[in-house]
């Protein structure tokens, strides 16, 4: 089973859904049909607002909630800098597990570069 | 909600009560090995019991006993059987025949046997799971020595034509497998009737411990030992007896073939009152495989649009509610089912498949509280998930 | 004499009612599957126990917890490691060296190896059944993959040295496979200074449960599965984990490390005081195999003149006595012993051998009705016998 | 374990030893060492006297006493009549153990027809 954490994020995950106007999205999909989606809304470098989607499991949903909470209101460049080791602060990572990380962290990250 | 509803059935089973009952004193106080039976009336004890438990699962099977040998499980009684033929009767041919829904017991066990010269031929199954008797017919050659078809499907329930290929294969002079892990104690098996030369069975698939299982082998057909060493089980299968496990299968059997008929029905009717909610309740839901009622009666195979089920799954056991078809896309997991896939299932569905298996300590008042707590948590997952666009 | 004095250890042992406690809990409460772990609470927990178990069993061994697997028991383990390294490096050699009095499960298995093209060496034992490791190196050749010499003889107690045997593979880079069932939770064991990079190892030898054991496979070494199917245990043995056994045998491992050292001690003087009684009042009694102080301490096998075994255990067992060691003559018995027979002891003699074996639950009060009941039988037996003359 | 009747003649065998002086003597070994020897006090074609020694399992000794306590004072002609059917009536014949049965009997058997 999950860590605790994981399985609070995973139950009452924060931002799902979608923005109707996003400036920016990020998607990544993998090999075995999992996918996250993150709409941003940035003004001047700025993540105003955030919402998303995952189709995976409990990490990679609960990561989403996870980072799109700290996200708000944060600069953009603070945050291209978020990898791995920032989430194992919030939780531990298991090594069969680490691609389920892995679909949110991109998902969020190509959403922050691309416009 | 603080009981825990298990729904993963032919996942693994709990020990019966009454099996465990019947183990507790070979443990440590009847703990000999039966081996030593002609020297020690304590061996004689416990030599006895094991000819019980050997007797009841004949009796289950329509067996005689010295046709049943006690191995660690399914999976080492297909072992037993796919490599005891084909290495005991390889001059008489290296084609075997089988079908890709079977268990990974059987389909590894044939890849090893390829890997040593051994011709392996899948007879197709349709969307529903079955293969037609017709085509094994068209696949055999003069060179086919075994065929391999399972009694029933253990993700999808599917119950193959085992009796209708069992007779083309005696009539040929075919060895004929069946993997009964999924019908053993569930459903009436006769081996004589099923035209069957080797059957296999696992006890915690019905009620009985893990660790122990035992393989029908028809009088007069030989193999080679698959587990060799000191010569027990008439040299088929050496090692020390598990006399515990042994006499909990036995057991278990006995149980199966009083009770059988009861549990069944009791599985049946929950397991459709379930199917009959769920698709009232939850939209876009499909079931796999073959139709409700020509499949195991403990089974619900089904798909939920647009989301995946390992969230589903750990949602559920949030709420106390255990299921299966668990297919995470991490590494190290042996999914997406290869079952589904031969069935023509898309992956996407693939991964969004739900098992509910019933057994018999599920209370069917708790079909209500399963169905909402699946419609809630599928609604929120749907809510979720970047593919479901509330179609 | 009402209470059964069970001297036939080295055959099984009864469980610790400590390790039956541990158990209990896992047949119908905690019962799940633990494959399901990332999706259930419940298998979770069974798989954290399962855990425990392997590191418990790491301990013991001096080996990290990912280089043991469960298996159905030493018989088992002994097919994987030999059949696993055979099959897996067949294009590295074809040879394999061994001794003659190694357990069936090993002889057997090697036999099976030969008729698939490997060659299987055998270096000579002494008459105390000891291999001498220069011949181990003398037999080597560019084509040895693997030696397999056991830690303890099952009959006769005879130690091996081990770790010269383990030294000399280890410079050669050939893999060495120790059958160490009689030894392992008796006396001390490290995977590491034996240079082993296969052991196994059996529960129901040490007070856990039959039907569960283990295989040491040292981290880097690859075998070629031998139970092949759902890949459990990082495909090294496929089938639904034995989670109560597994448990169990975590339990006796855990015990085992704890009190081995008392254990032993009060086995070795109990069987030092009963060879040392048999002597005094028995005439004609020697002992096969090793000197009394290097053997295993549980260990007592000796020939009595003039009389042959069988009748000799049935007469101790109604006296409530349980020994091993039977030698029946007629069909289906896979006596007389090879052991024996490898070590130079005579035929007639053979049918004479009496093995003791001592365990924890034993109590030394009780040497001196063993030897007494031990006495009369053999006076009458002797009376009885066409081959004794009152030597 | 051994039948009961087996076990009783077993732990209490009768005619266990040799003649003096034996008019007939039979033996049988078996191939793996086991061997049974029967004495006999033949006068006018009826068994006297008669005495006994087996190295075997309980069966061989049993049926060794089973069969001496039979043959006294009975006639040879009788006697020689004796085959497995004749000591099925005493006990079950495990088919384990049928040479057991064989070894004893062959014996008494030798030592009817020889002089
Ligand atoms: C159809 C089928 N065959 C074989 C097996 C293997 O049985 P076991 O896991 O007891 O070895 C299973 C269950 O795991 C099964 O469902
Ligand atoms: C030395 C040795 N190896 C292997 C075995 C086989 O173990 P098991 O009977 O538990 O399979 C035994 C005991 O039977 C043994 O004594
Ligand atoms: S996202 Fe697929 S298993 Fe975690
Ligand atoms: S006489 Fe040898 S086993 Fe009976």
């Amino acid at each position: 089973m999950y860590p605790k954490i994981i399985i609070e994020h995973f139950m009452h995950p924060k931002n799902v859904g979608r923005l109707e106007n996003p400036s920016n999205i990020g998607t990544y999909e993998t090999l075995s049909k999992a996918k996250a989606v993150f709409y941003f809304l940035i003004e001047d470098d700025i993540v105003k607002d955030i919402k998303y989607q995952v189709a995976g499991c409990p990490y990679a949903i609960a990561v989403g909630s996870i980072l799109s909470e700290y996200a708000k209101g944060k600069r953009i460049f603070e945050l291209a800098k978020i990898n791995k080791k920032f989430l194992e602060k919030y939780f531990p990572v298991d090594e069969d597990k680490e691609e389920c990380i892995n679909l949110p962290l991109r998902a969020f990250l190509n959403g922050l570069s691309k416009i | 909600m603080n009981t825990i509803i298990y729904l993963d059935n032919a996942s693994t089973t709990p020990t019966d009560k009454r099996v465990i009952k019947k183990m507790l004193p070979f443990f440590s106080e009847n703990f000999a090995n039966p081996a030593t039976k002609w020297t020690s009336s304590l061996s004689k004890l416990v030599d006895e019991e094991v000819e019980q438990a050997r007797l009841n699962i004949a009796k289950l099977l329509g067996a005689d006993p010295d046709e049943i040998f006690f191995t660690s499980g399914g999976t080492e009684s297909d072992n037993t059987a796919l490599k005891g033929i084909a290495f005991k009767h390889h001059d008489r041919g290296n084609e075997i025949i089988s079908i890709p829904i079977e268990h990974e017991a059987v389909l590894k066990s044939l890849e090893t046997l390829e890997g040593f010269g051994f011709k392996i031929k899948f007879a197709r199954v349709d969307s529903k799971g079955f293969v037609d008797p017709e085509e094994i017919k068209r696949l055999i050659t003069k060179k086919t020595i075994l065929v391999s078809i399972m009694h029933a499907n253990n993700e999808i329930g599917t119950i193959e034509p085992i009796e209708e290929i069992g007779k083309i294969c005696r009539e040929r002079d075919i060895y004929f497998h069946t993997d009964a892990v999924q019908t053993v104690g569930h459903i009436p098996i006769n081996v004589k009737s099923f035209n069957v030369d080797l059957l296999s069975l696992s006890a915690h698939k019905f009620y009985g411990p893990k660790g122990v299982g035992a393989i029908y082998v028809r009088k007069g057909v030989k193999v080679k030992p698959f587990m060799d060493g000191g010569g027990q089980e008439k040299g088929i299968r050496s090692g020390t007896l598990n006399t515990t496990g042994i006499i909990g299968l036995g057991e278990a059997a006995r149980l199966a073939s009083e009770e059988m008929e009861q549990t069944e029905s009791d599985v049946k009717k929950m397991r459709d009152l379930l199917w009959d909610k769920i698709q009232k309740q939850i939209p876009k839901v499909y079931l796999n495989g073959a139709e409700i009622d020509s499949r195991l009666s403990n089974n619900l195979n089904i798909i939920i649009k647009g989301i995946r089920n390992e969230p589903l799954l750990v949602a559920l056991n949030e709420r106390g509610v255990i299921a299966g078809g668990g297919s995470a896309c991490a590494a190290g997991s042996k999914y997406p089912s290869h079952v589904l896939k031969s069935i023509g299932v898309k992956d996407n569905d693939i991964f969004g498949a739900l098992r509910i298996t019933i057994g018999k300590f599920n209370k069917i008042e708790y079909v209500d509280y399963v169905v909402q707590s699946l419609n809630e948590i599928v609604n929120s997952l749907r809510d979720l998930s970047p593919f479901w666009e509330g179609e």
